[in-house]
């Protein structure tokens, strides 16, 4: 089971703070084209990932009890 | 100074040892909106030796719902929100040096003005400009404190030059700017839980406190009661084109700028000629045209549906249209 | 309205429907310090439609450091706190109904108050007057949001008469007020840090978003880079004397206090006659003795080592000495 | 092992932000008062415990893996 947490407009896209995937392991990046998949409406190009609060890169593994927070930068000011 | 500042120096990370530095640095704040002019307040009680304040922009209506120091005479007068800030600031607290410049924020206007900048704080509401700022304030080694919100959500970041990650490293490519304050609105503690960030960091690089820098990420969501925190340090990256080892500086364009852009969101646009402009003259003008607001700083009217403002530094901003060629005719037909 | 509040309209958990509703509601905020002033700038910017002001205190120099709203000039006037944040508030917004009220918080003064109020900030510095609150908005079945800090911390906790628990439930017994702004100071991010949950927090009250509010209570220390939430649903009490079945309401007290009292790391003494004075009378008489400072709400002086400040409900504060003993003394010299 | 958070003047008074202590079980009462032994500086009366995030009651048992948070109330405003 992959925890993942959705920050601020993806958060209202999906409809909910919270989901959970039962999968065993994923890459980030494979990882966000299966969300892109299910919730088309959604924009993660841009989007930082965090896994257990620590950066991640495109090719780093998610294991199954990991949580996944997807961070989209916003810009006002 | 002791009476003034004494519970701050009654704070012990602080003192009258860290009194003293704050009282003797120079902070620049680029951007007098919402974090702007907030940030601005915080620094000018704390006593900050010298601000430079830098903002394009005129104090608007709909700016008074979350802009600190704005008042409605200063919405009625169409004072630039750097002006406005100034007056406000020394109301509160004389002591503090202030300059305050109507400009236009590009790496020409900017780099005559960080002489003796000890920190950068991000005021900025769009991402072309932070990118920007991470090229410059990485060429020029000063540090700075990334800060941005909207809705109830809002990050901030601190970036020291060939220490941490930049703001490069963090964003695989430039955002879209999807949602902004002008799509999706903006409660005013979102900006204040920003700049409590952000202010929190630059005094304790003011009194030179590096150790209790955070060193993560924070993002939150006021309304929907998170706060999450994400550690960087792996994201430096060692062929950064801006904090790498061989620089490129890819957003650093040493160019005058004269080209127009959409400001977006909010159905303006903003035409530059580069060339100075004296508003006195240009009022002897327009004048026939239609009826004209003028001030110390910039001149504007209303146009068919439209509203122009001129300022001095040769930018005019055309409101009502998100077409530049609509504004491009506007503009031509009356100053052209 | 639609221009001057159309970003926070923008704002889907607010819009058009939510704005209507902070345009009609009442809010008290419950001291002028740092956390009243910048509580009440964020409801008048967001347009809340009447504010009620309460403070006892009047602007000093060694305010300006964190508390918003008030100016060197405010200080070099010794105008009271709620009248300064009054006038500041018209400047920024004329459309709010403001009263405000130079007095001390007490269930006598309160009561009356209370009539029409939808929410209440507690904006004190104090438990002894928090608890009391607890009482009396539990009585009157009024939501309250709870906020303090000090150093470079904060915390805040939304209370709900009859379904949170209450601040009672929170604490087994009343907080020795060890740590105060005026013992180990204050750095303004934490004023704004508190005040940013305290205003989310109402404005989700005013907006009637209820399955928005927070449910915990929050710490941080921005300093030293923490943010903690605490789950409070197991500490409501069933016994609670305040919100539990068969309320005793322990720290209400009905009687009107006369009792003089050293106000808490401020080398000050407050003394209560609960006579109403006539200041311009007083002046007249201590001419003689020093040079008289008199606006419309106060009348200051130095006296020996000390400053005396007279208010017309009949408090005045010794400046200058912990000692009631030694207060009462000068005091009956001079308007005994 | 209990971990424990130390708070506002807690954490200046003890010196860091947070303890280690290698216990199997306790109640939070009883914890306070080793923790008052070793810190003879500290006041732990007034002070809030919360353990996992959940406020907790004087008798309530701590287990090793828990983290504890005493949070002292703070008055100022």
């Amino acid at each position: 089971m992959i925890k993942i947490l959705l920050f601020a407009d993806l958060q209202e896209k999906v409809g909910k703070p919270e989901l959970e995937l039962k999968l065993e392991q994923i890459t980030v990046e494979e990882l966000k084209s299966e969300l892109q998949k299910i919730y088309p409406l959604i924009n993660l190009e841009s989007v930082m990932t965090a896994v257990n609060e620590e950066y991640a890169m495109a090719d780093d593994a998610i294991k199954s009890g990991d949580t996944v927070a997807f961070i989209p930068p916003v810009s006002g000011g | 100074m002791v009476d003034r500042y004494s519970r701050q120096m009654l704070f012990k990370p602080i003192g009258e040892d860290g009194q003293l530095k704050i009282l003797n640095k120079h902070v620049l704040i680029l951007g007098c909106g919402a974090l702007g002019s907030a940030n601005a307040e915080n620094l000018a009680r704390a006593g900050v030796g010298k601000l430079t304040l830098i903002d394009r922009d005129y104090v608007e209506l709909s700016n008074l719902q979350r802009q600190q120091l704005y008042t409605e005479k200063d919405v009625h007068e169409q004072v630039p929100k750097a002006i406005a800030a100034k007056k406000r600031l020394l109301e509160i607290n004389r002591e503090v040096n202030i300059d305050a410049y109507v400009l236009d924020a590009t790496p020409i206007s900017l780099v005559p003005l960080l002489n003796d900048i000890d920190i950068v704080i991000d005021a900025t509401d769009n991402f072309d400009t932070r990118l920007m700022m991470n090229d410059l304030l990485q060429k020029y080694q000063i540090p700075w404190i990334f800060g941005s919100c909207v809705g109830s959500t809002g990050m901030s970041y601190t970036i020291l030059p060939k220490e941490t990650p930049c703001l490069g490293c963090l964003l695989d490519r430039a955002p879209m700017s999807g949602a902004t304050c002008d799509s999706v609105g903006i409660i005013s503690p979102a900006v204040q839980m920003v700049v409590a960030h952000q202010t929190t960091e630059a005094l304790k690089l003011l009194v030179e406190d590096k150790d209790s820098l955070r060193t993560n990420l924070v993002t939150f969501d006021l309304w929907n009661n998170y706060y999450h925190t994400m550690n960087v340090e792996r994201a430096k990256k060692e062929n950064c084109p801006t904090c790498g080892e061989n620089p490129s500086f890819p957003h650093f364009s040493g160019e005058v700028s004269t080209k127009s852009e959409v400001l977006c969101g909010r159905n303006t646009v903003q035409i530059r000629t580069g060339r100075k402009v004296n508003l006195q003259e240009l009022a002897n003008r327009l004048q026939y045209v239609a009826p004209i607001n003028i001030n110390d700083f910039l001149l504007s009217l209303e146009y068919e549906s439209y509203r122009l403002v001129f300022f001095h530094d040769g930018r005019t901003l055309i409101h009502g249209t998100n077409s530049i060629e609509k504004a491009k005719t506007i503009y031509y037909q009356l100053a052209g």
